[in-house]
């Protein structure tokens, strides 16, 4: 198992509500995170990408949802046979993880300090004063100016972007091998997210922290990802390599986002747009979830779901027509 | 924090003075002469301008309502038209009852309430939390006076566990007393804190930070502990606040239920006797309570809310 | 509970004053009967009929002179005051029977004290009282009453008015010992180590207040007291039996004297045939019967047992007012009430009036009659009602076996009620108009001949009846519940609402 | 576009209402037993066997008999009867103090929420006091005043309740008042009046109309201990308040006015908490008490 | 810019720092500072900046929805800061706004046809009810919305439609200044070129000005003839887009255009990246507003305020060291990941 990808997700299946007339919002998803890799997750609102990745860390919540179908590996291990009392100990220190909202997800009524050194104390650190010293460590790593006479404030008194900066330093405080990043910079400013996206960079390379970017932008994603996920209504759609994403994507959705993004030697009077209107994950039963809007598609894509054709190289796309178009092969297991 | 709960004190004057304003007219407009009520049916007229006289209800409202003013302030609350004696006395007497059934009755309607509350909020719709929703159904319905009554056939009259009434002397025999009267408030205050504690907790429990906890890796006692109850205190202090002054004036038929001694008993028994005195200051004394225990949350916050805090 | 202490409950809010003058409650009677004393006082446990059946209390002997004007005791000698405050003399005697004549000290009871017009000290151990009209029955009626007990003039100055009425000083078999700060705990009183007569069976005595009925039932049942003051109300004699079938039940009656007046001066009241249709409409006898054990009816103002009182033989056949709602609606119709009426009326929480008040507006509904009830509280009530803003007044009043005094009170001009309070309890303004009985009272009142003087009385009653200023209804006795343990020492008969417990017992 | 068929029918308030209603078994049982009550309330006299004030002095404290099923109380008079005729104050002053109270508040909160500024300080800080005082307290004192009676205590608990009405219209109203669609009507020139009406009360609907069926229960409890405490519905007329009352004062004669009573009381409140609660997880999941 | 629809002089406003009834008093925050510039007619202004830095309220300041603490508003030539309030009513006609939520403008409980009909009741354009909803249905498929839909409530909308019903309520009157704040950047990348489409057939059809709010500053490369940057409630720079995304003067336009990631392979290389967080608007440095991140900044910037000046034809940049040629700062961004 040596060449084993950090997280492998295979075929997952996630329902909410009821369990007799459940609502599947991500089907058939699968994808894999390398050692030290950095993969994106792209897709419309409510395309599943948080609870693909909340179900990596086995935190859907209890009440309304659970994990249908599919395996979940970590480093070869089943993450999903792993008793439930035993999660607390990979979470945090195996994988790590951070929001979206950095207004709402510190606990306002804990310091900073305290909220770090928590994480600390839960993965072994006892002794009080080293905790300190790695907390106020890991504040000057991502930027806090005067790490050592904030530890003792609340998150209230922190900007946006000092309090995702805090969010990313207790997740990595552990050393995790996987940081799951669930839109840290939709909530921030483009220069504030600069700097957070230069921080993140940063760490994989210092770290070698192996990073699962979760986006809806592109421009987000090419700029930190090797590899990118492109979800739609609860599947996969694409998996390729950033450079054929942006070079010549295989899947009608990622090329039309591609092509609806104004672009800076754009002089196009109209911008590329995709009709119609994004379905509810998990309302479409059968056939391929992007046909309605598909200038592509055909009668087969009202009957079936595509499987995942193996395009050149490394690409991954779930489209019948672009598939026969570039005669691309059938996949090894089919969906 | 300092400016904050100064500025928090300093609002509690217009307050009290307004409660003191509202109070004195409706002194004024009760119906009945209290110089009658006082002296009974058979004082001559002389007897009576003699009492206005001696009460100062011959003063202009102007200086009465100065004078009220002041010695409500000064805690003079002059004598007793009934019986002549000190109410402040009468005061001093009767409100380590009603203050000891108040706290007696939400300490155990907290020790009671709130992890019965935590107890359901973690297991949503589960056994727990039909039996916290069944339990706050009926704990909001029964009518105070009424589970009092119940209790009381039942533990004193009937069985003869406890006593029958009175608020008992010495320690001991005090706490005898209480337990009843206490047991009665606090069903109800459970009910609430506990219906309390569970919508907040379960609030708390789906927020943003409750998961950045578990992805910490923090376990679920933790978890529910640490970061779920610690930011359910805020809510919980209301409520907290809010139980507290229900339990205060469900004191007051709960004391004539057990004929305990108390504020309540002291304040319907002079309202029904117009014992002018008596009823103003015991109103004040309540109202005083009053402000003073929406004071006391508010300066909870302050400990509880590091936002409020620090501003 | 240990049987050193006795323990009453009364239905009272509190302790309003134990100054044996100033007494406005009744409660607060049984701790001025056990701490004072009068110069005279009646049997064991009921009302003298006759003037032989006085007993010497304070005064050892009396005499009356020929024209029943002037009343002379001879004061028991060695008699101590509680607290060391000395011997008793005729000087204590003369200054607390003066102040009860004396408008400027007290005048409270004026009404009683009205006729005396002077005490005076005539001798070391001797005091006179003058009246200024002929009295024979003067013992059994003022002189019995406890507001005529003795207290000591010099505690009374050294203490001063107010200050007396929580601290009284006295000669009776107990002495005061404190009043609890919890009005429920009311006032504990223990035995005088001084006193003249035997000491009391049980040396300490506790008059709680307990106003709540309930309350006082339990606490009763439960052994915390041992005596309570009953409840006079339906029904409810029969069930506290069946709970507890050992308890005692002693009543003084006749006991108080129910009456309803109605305010003359305003419709529909004005009208004689409302007013008597109303004494038709009330079935006084269903009303007896419902407050059994208690209550006997009543056809005039003086119950039966008393002297001259009327009874269903004696009573003349036009002023029976049997129970009749045809003859009422006759009446009703004939002034003017063809479809009957309504008007507002308010009456005392307390069960004796609550109950009765409850039944009479049941009563008038039969005959069209729409009596819209409000209950007040029982202090609130009578100061109300005081001040005469009611229109069917009620009063449940006790007087001793002295056949004017009812009279005087209730029907004469000057107790008519007054708006500001400080009139009497005449609340139908009867003889305002100068058509009252008050002419004839003043002949009963001037007739030294006891048998002239009750056929007078008689007159009278027949008169009022006729006018139906006011309707007597029945007599409630008191009545106190008594632990099974507990004996008094003697039957419990007549008299006022309270009686001495000295002889009382726990076993 | 044929989009118009893939759109989701309409979920209409009235719909949502009934759905909430009918989702539990406890709720229907809820809806069943105050439809109940209503309809015992309105036909009282009709319902009731006997006059509820009709005394019968000779066949006092009557344990349940086929003649008179919940037995007689101290005067004989039929214990069903009071029951049900002490429903019919239950229920007026269940609605009528609440929903005065609603109307009262909603436009004095809406006033304070829209306006701001000085107005909305001043009734603030009114509406502030009166919340400091519990209502049971703030009845007792009032009633001081008016002296008791039935309509006077509806008039006191519904100054009793409005500020609580108040806070939550201006709450909402300063809620409602953010919101984007506001300016938008603003901007399009809309007078501030119309405004109000269309734009910020049907958005304040919910959580008022919630509080209401919740404090309709609160009210009937209150009333109850009003007249528990003498300072409600005057005697005769019934309220389960003071037939428990008289039921304690004769105890021993008959216990079933208060057994019954207080059952009643229980019930109903029951049943409109839970009615309330419904509806509170319909349309308004924010309101919490 | 011959013939300016809305010009604006020195515009300001300032929210707070008021005292209170018992002596209390807000922070003053200084939302807006003298802000001047002009739209022409059938023009789209672009109005950028970071969050906070007072773009909202400048819109809101334009349609007096809500009243300049000072400066001066002209519009069509007339002063409307100097209207009454009932005037102004009568004048909102011309004037009209999107907003950025599409969930929240709508009143949830109102049909999007009694929605849309609103502005045409308010301003007498259609007085019967039928004719009303013949123009609601007509401008329901102006925007691209079935009018079947008309009776519905907002709820069963998704965002883009939601938009598009927002769009046609502020273009029912045929306003001729827009102001569109950030209309937008709630919506899904797939429905956001719908809806700068639909914007733009509407400008071109019917000749409306737009003040176009936004952050994306792909979008508004895209759709704006002007660009203004804005930063803590001052203009920092405006001028013709094409000025201004190539040869951008001021340093932090520099910053802010060179930041936004866009989805091409050498992105990265050129970003500049900023020390510190925006400074609360409360609270603004003294000087320049910028001199706290600013790497060029000097003692001047300390101390002076830098007034927008012309530094090339069009463009207007508020920095002392702005030239035709400006200085270029370096990017900051670390080499990308391999
Ligand atoms: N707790 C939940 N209960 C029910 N449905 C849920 C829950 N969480 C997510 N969903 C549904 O699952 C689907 C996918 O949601 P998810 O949050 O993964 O989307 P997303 O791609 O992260 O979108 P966004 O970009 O808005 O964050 C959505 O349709 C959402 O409504
Ligand atoms: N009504 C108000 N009262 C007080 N301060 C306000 C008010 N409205 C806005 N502000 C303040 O004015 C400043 C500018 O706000 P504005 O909403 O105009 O910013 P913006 O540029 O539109 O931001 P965003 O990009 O987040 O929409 C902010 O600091 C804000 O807090
Ligand atoms: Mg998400
Ligand atoms: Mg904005």
């Amino acid at each position: 198992m040596t060449d084993a990808p950090l997280l492998r997700i295979s075929n997952l299946a996630v329902e909410f509500g009821p369990k007799k007339n459940p609502l599947r919002v991500i089907e058939g998803v699968s994808f894999e995170v390398p050692v030290g890799g950095s993969i994106g997750l792209v897709g419309e609102s409510g395309s599943g990408k948080s609870v693909s990745s909340l179900a990596a860390m086995r935190l859907i919540p209890e009440q309304s949802g659970r994990i249908a179908e599919g395996d979940i590996e970590l480093m070869g291990r089943d993450l999903l046979a792993v008793p439930a009392s035993e999660m607390p100990k990979i979470r945090g220190s195996e994988i790590a993880m951070i929001f979206q909202e950095p207004m709402s997800s510190l606990n306002p009524v804990m310091t900073i300090g305290d909220q770090i050194g928590e994480a600390l104390m839960l993965h072994g650190e006892k002794d009080k004063k080293r905790r300190r010293e790695r907390t106020i460590e890991m504040l000057r790593l991502v930027g806090i100016p005067n790490a050592e006479g904030r530890i003792g404030a609340y998150p209230h008194q922190f900007s946006g972007g000092m309090r995702q900066r805090v969010m990313i330093a207790m997740a990595l405080s552990c050393n995790p091998r996987l940081l799951i990043a669930d839109e840290p910079t939709t909530a921030l400013d483009v220069t504030i997210q600069a700097q957070v996206l230069e921080l993140m960079k940063r760490i994989r390379r210092e770290l070698g922290t192996a990073i699962l970017m979760i986006s809806h932008d592109l421009g987000v994603i090419a700029d930190i990802c090797d590899r990118v996920v492109v979800m739609y209504a609860g599947r996969v759609v694409e998996d390729a390599d950033i450079r054929s994403i942006l070079t010549r994507p295989a899947h009608p959705y990622t090329r039309g986002l591609l092509r609806s993004v104004p672009r800076r030697n754009d002089t196009s009077d109209r911008l590329f747009q995709i009709p119609g209107t994004v379905p509810v994950a998990g309302t479409i039963k059968r056939g391929c979830p992007f046909r309605s809007r598909c200038e592509l598609a055909e009668a087969q894509c009202e009957r079936e779901m595509p499987p995942m054709f193996k395009f050149e190289g490394d690409q991954r796309a779930a489209c019948w027509v672009t598939a026969r178009e570039a005669s691309a092969a059938e996949p090894e297991v089919k969906v | 924090m300092l400016r904050y709960i100064l500025s928090r004190l300093i609002d509690t004057v217009p307050t009290v003075l307004m409660v003191l304003t509202m109070v004195f007219i409706a002194m004024r407009v009760l119906p009945g002469d209290p110089a009658i009520a006082a002296l009974g049916d058979l004082a001559t007229a002389d007897q009576l301008a003699e009492f206005r006289e001696r009460m100062g209800l011959n003063e202009p409202m102007l200086t009465q309502y100065l004078t009220f003013v002041w010695n409500m302030l000064t805690l003079d609350f002059g004598q007793s038209l009934m019986n002549g004696r000190d109410v402040s006395g009468l005061i001093a007497y009767n409100l380590p009852y009603t203050i000891e059934l108040t706290l007696s009755s939400v300490f155990l309607g907290v020790i009671v309430g709130v992890p019965f509350g935590v107890w359901a909020a973690t297991n949503p719709n589960k056994a727990p939390d039909s039996a916290m929703r069944g339990y706050s159904l009926i704990g909001y319905a029964v009518p105070d006076f009424y589970l009092g009554a119940l209790l009381l056939i039942t533990f004193s009259l009937n069985l003869g566990w406890f006593p029958i009434n009175g608020g008992g002397d010495g320690f001991a025999d005090r706490l005898y007393h209480l337990v009843l009267p206490a047991i009665t408030l606090a069903f109800i205050k459970s009910a609430f804190l506990g219906r309390l504690t569970r919508t907040a907790v379960l609030e708390v429990m789906g927020r943003d930070y409750v998961r950045t906890a578990r992805a910490k890796g923090a376990r679920e006692k933790r978890v529910i502990y640490r970061h779920g109850l610690r930011n359910a205190l805020l809510p919980l202090t209301t409520g907290l606040g809010l139980s507290t002054l229900s339990a205060l004036s469900g004191s007051v038929a709960v004391e004539l239920v057990f004929n305990r001694p108390g504020l309540g008993q002291l304040l319907i028994s002079a309202i029904a006797e117009r014992d002018y005195a008596v009823i103003q200051a015991g109103i004040t004394v309540f109202a005083l309570f009053v402000v003073a225990i929406n004071l006391l949350m508010d300066l909870a916050y302050v400990l509880i809310d590091p936002r409020i805090r620090v501003k | 509970q240990t049987s050193d202490t006795l323990v009453i409950a009364l239905s009272a809010r509190g302790l309003r004053t134990i100054d044996s003058a100033k007494s406005i409650q009744g409660a607060d009677e049984w701790a001025i009967i056990h701490i004072f004393e009068t110069l005279v006082m009646g049997p064991e446990g009921r009302f003298p009929t006759t003037v032989d059946e006085v007993q010497p209390a304070l005064a050892t002997s009396w005499s009356m002179s020929d024209d029943a004007t002037e009343w002379t005791f001879e004061i028991r000698e060695g008699v101590q005051f509680h607290k060391d405050y000395g011997e008793l003399t005729a000087e204590d005697v003369a200054f607390s029977l003066g102040r009860l004549i004396d408008p400027d000290i007290l005048g409270v009871r004026a009404a009683l004290f009205q006729n005396a017009s002077s005490v005076t000290v005539e001798g070391p151990m001797t005091v006179k009282i003058t009246l200024s009209q002929p009295d024979p029955l003067f013992i059994i009626g003022p002189m019995l009453h406890h507001s005529a007990s003795v207290i000591s003039k010099a505690a009374y100055e050294e203490k001063g008015p107010e200050a007396f009425e929580t601290d009284p000083i006295g000669t009776g078999p107990y002495q005061l010992e404190e009043v609890a700060q919890d009005p429920s705990m009311g006032v504990l009183l223990t035995a005088f180590e001084g006193y003249w007569g035997d000491q009391p069976a049980t040396p300490n005595l506790r008059v709680r207040y307990i106003s709540d009925t309930t309350a006082r039932t339990l606490a009763l049942l439960s052994g915390d007291v041992h005596m309570i003051e009953g409840v006079r109300a339906p029904g409810w004699v029969p069930s506290i039996q069946q709970r507890a079938g050992d308890l005692h039940f002693d009543t003084a009656s006749p006991g108080s004297f129910f009456t309803v007046s109605m305010n003359m001066t305003v419709p529909p009241f004005d009208d004689q045939r409302v007013r008597q249709a109303v004494a038709y409409l009330i079935d006084r006898d269903t009303i007896a019967e419902a407050m059994a054990p208690i209550s006997q009816r009543t056809w005039g103002l003086n119950p039966p047992s008393f002297p001259g009182g009327f009874n269903g033989e004696t009573i003349p056949e036009e002023v029976r007012y049997d129970y009749n709602v045809e003859r009422a609606k006759e009446l009703l119709t004939e002034a003017g009430y063809p479809d009957g009426l309504s008007f507002d009326a308010y009456t005392s929480q307390r069960e004796d009036y609550s109950s009765i008040s409850l039944m009479i507006q049941e009563m008038l509904r039969a005959g069209g009659i729409d009596m819209n009830l409000e209950l007040k509280d029982h202090t609130a009530f009578h100061a109300d009602q005081g001040t005469g803003t009611n229109t069917l007044f009620q009063r449940s009043s006790a007087y001793p076996p002295v056949p004017t005094l009812a009279i005087t009170d209730q029907l004469s001009v000057e107790n008519e009620v007054q708006s500001d309070g400080s009139g009497g309890p005449n609340f139908s303004h009867y003889g305002a108009d100068g058509n009252g009985i008050d002419d004839l009272l003043a002949e009963a009142m001037a007739e030294p001949n006891l048998e002239r003087r009750i056929e007078k009385v008689q007159e009278i009653e027949v008169k009022f009846l006729t006018d139906m200023p006011m309707l007597p209804v029945s007599t409630n006795a008191y009545l106190i519940v008594r632990a099974a343990n507990v004996d008094l020492g003697y039957e419990q008969e007549s008299g006022f609402a309270h009686w001495r417990l000295d002889k009382a017992t726990i076993n | 576009m044929p989009a118009a068929e893939a759109l989701p029918p309409e979920p209409s308030t009235w719909k949502m209402v009934y759905e909430a209603l009918t989702a539990r078994p406890a709720t229907i049982v809820a809806c069943i037993f105050v439809l109940f009550f209503i309809v015992v309330a309105v036909f009282a006299p009709l319902i009731a066997p006997y006059d509820p004030l009709q005394q019968s002095i000779l066949s006092v404290n009557q344990s349940p008999s086929s003649e008179h099923l919940v037995g007689t109380d101290q005067f004989g008079r039929d214990v069903l009867s009071r029951l049900i005729f002490g429903s019919r104050n239950s229920l007026i002053f269940g609605f009528v103090s609440p929903v005065s109270a609603a109307i009262i508040g909603t436009i004095l909160g809406v006033t304070a929420g829209y306006f701001g500024g000085l107005t909305d300080r001043i009734i603030s800080r009114v509406i502030d006091m009166l919340l400091a005082f519990p209502e049971l307290l703030l009845a007792i004192l009032i009633a001081a005043v008016l002296g008791g009676g039935f309509w006077n205590v509806v008039a006191v608990l519904t100054v009793a309740f409005t500020p609580g009405f108040a806070r939550v219209a201006r709450a909402s109203t300063l809620a409602v008042r953010q919101e984007p669609y506001i300016e938008a009507a603003v901007a399009v020139g809309l007078r501030t009046p119309k405004l109000i009406i269309r734009h910020v009360v049907p958005n304040i609907a919910a959580p008022v109309v919630v509080l209401t069926t919740l404090w309709i229960s609160s009210a009937i409890r209150l009333e109850a201990s009003l007249s528990f405490l003498g300072i409600g519905t005057q005697p005769p007329q019934p309220s389960w308040g003071n037939i428990i009352r008289d039921g304690l004062n004769n105890l021993f004669g008959s216990p079933w006015p208060i057994i019954g009573a207080g059952f009643l009381i229980t019930i109903v409140v029951l049943s409109f908490n839970l009615i309330g609660d419904a509806l509170r997880d319909a349309l308004d999941p924010e309101v919490g008490r | 810019m011959s013939d300016p629809i809305l010009t604006a002089e020195g515009l300001g406003k300032t929210f707070g720092g008021d005292t209170g009834l018992f002596g209390k008093s807000g922070e003053a925050v200084r939302a807006v500072d003298d802000v001047g510039f002009s739209v022409a007619r059938a023009e789209t202004l672009a109005l950028v900046g970071e969050s906070g830095c007072g773009k909202s309220t400048l819109g809101r300041l334009l349609l007096r929805l809500i009243d300049p603490t000072d400066g001066v508003i002209r519009f069509d030539g007339k002063e409307i800061t100097k209207l009454s309030p009932s005037q102004m009513r009568d004048m909102r006609r011309h004037l009209q706004i999107i907003f950025q939520d599409p969930f929240g403008s709508l009143s949830p409980r109102r049909s999007i046809a009694d929605i849309i009909a609103e502005p045409l009741e308010v301003f007498g354009l259609e007085r019967s009810r039928r004719k009303r909803r013949d123009r609601v249905a007509e401008l329901l498929d102006r925007v691209g919305l079935p009018s079947a839909y008309m009776d519905r409530l907002p709820r069963s909308f998704s965002g883009g439609q939601r938009q598009r019903v927002g769009i046609a309520r502020a273009i029912a009157t045929s306003p001729a200044f827009i102001v569109a704040d950030e209309p937008v950047s709630a919506l899904d990348v797939s429905i956001q070129a719908q809806i700068v489409n639909l914007l733009q057939d509407l400008q071109r059809d019917e000749g409306f000005s737009y003040l176009f709010i936004a952050h994306d500053l792909a979008v508004v490369r895209h759709i704006a003839d002007r660009v203004a940057v804005m930063y803590l409630g001052r203009l920092v720079e405006i001028g013709p887009k094409d000025a201004v995304y190539n040869l951008p003067q001021h340093p932090y336009t520099q910053a802010l255009i060179s930041a936004a990631p866009e989805p091409e392979l050498d992105g990265p290389n050129t970003r500049i990246v900023l020390e510190g967080d925006v400074p609360s608007p409360s609270n603004v440095p003294k000087g320049c507003a910028f001199n706290t991140r600013c790497p060029l900044a000097q003692e001047v910037c300390r101390r002076e305020r830098p007034l927008l000046r012309e530094v090339a034809p069009g463009q207007m940049a508020a920095c002392h060291f702005a030239e035709p040629n400006p200085v270029k700062l370096q990017p900051r961004g670390d080499p990308p990941a391999t």
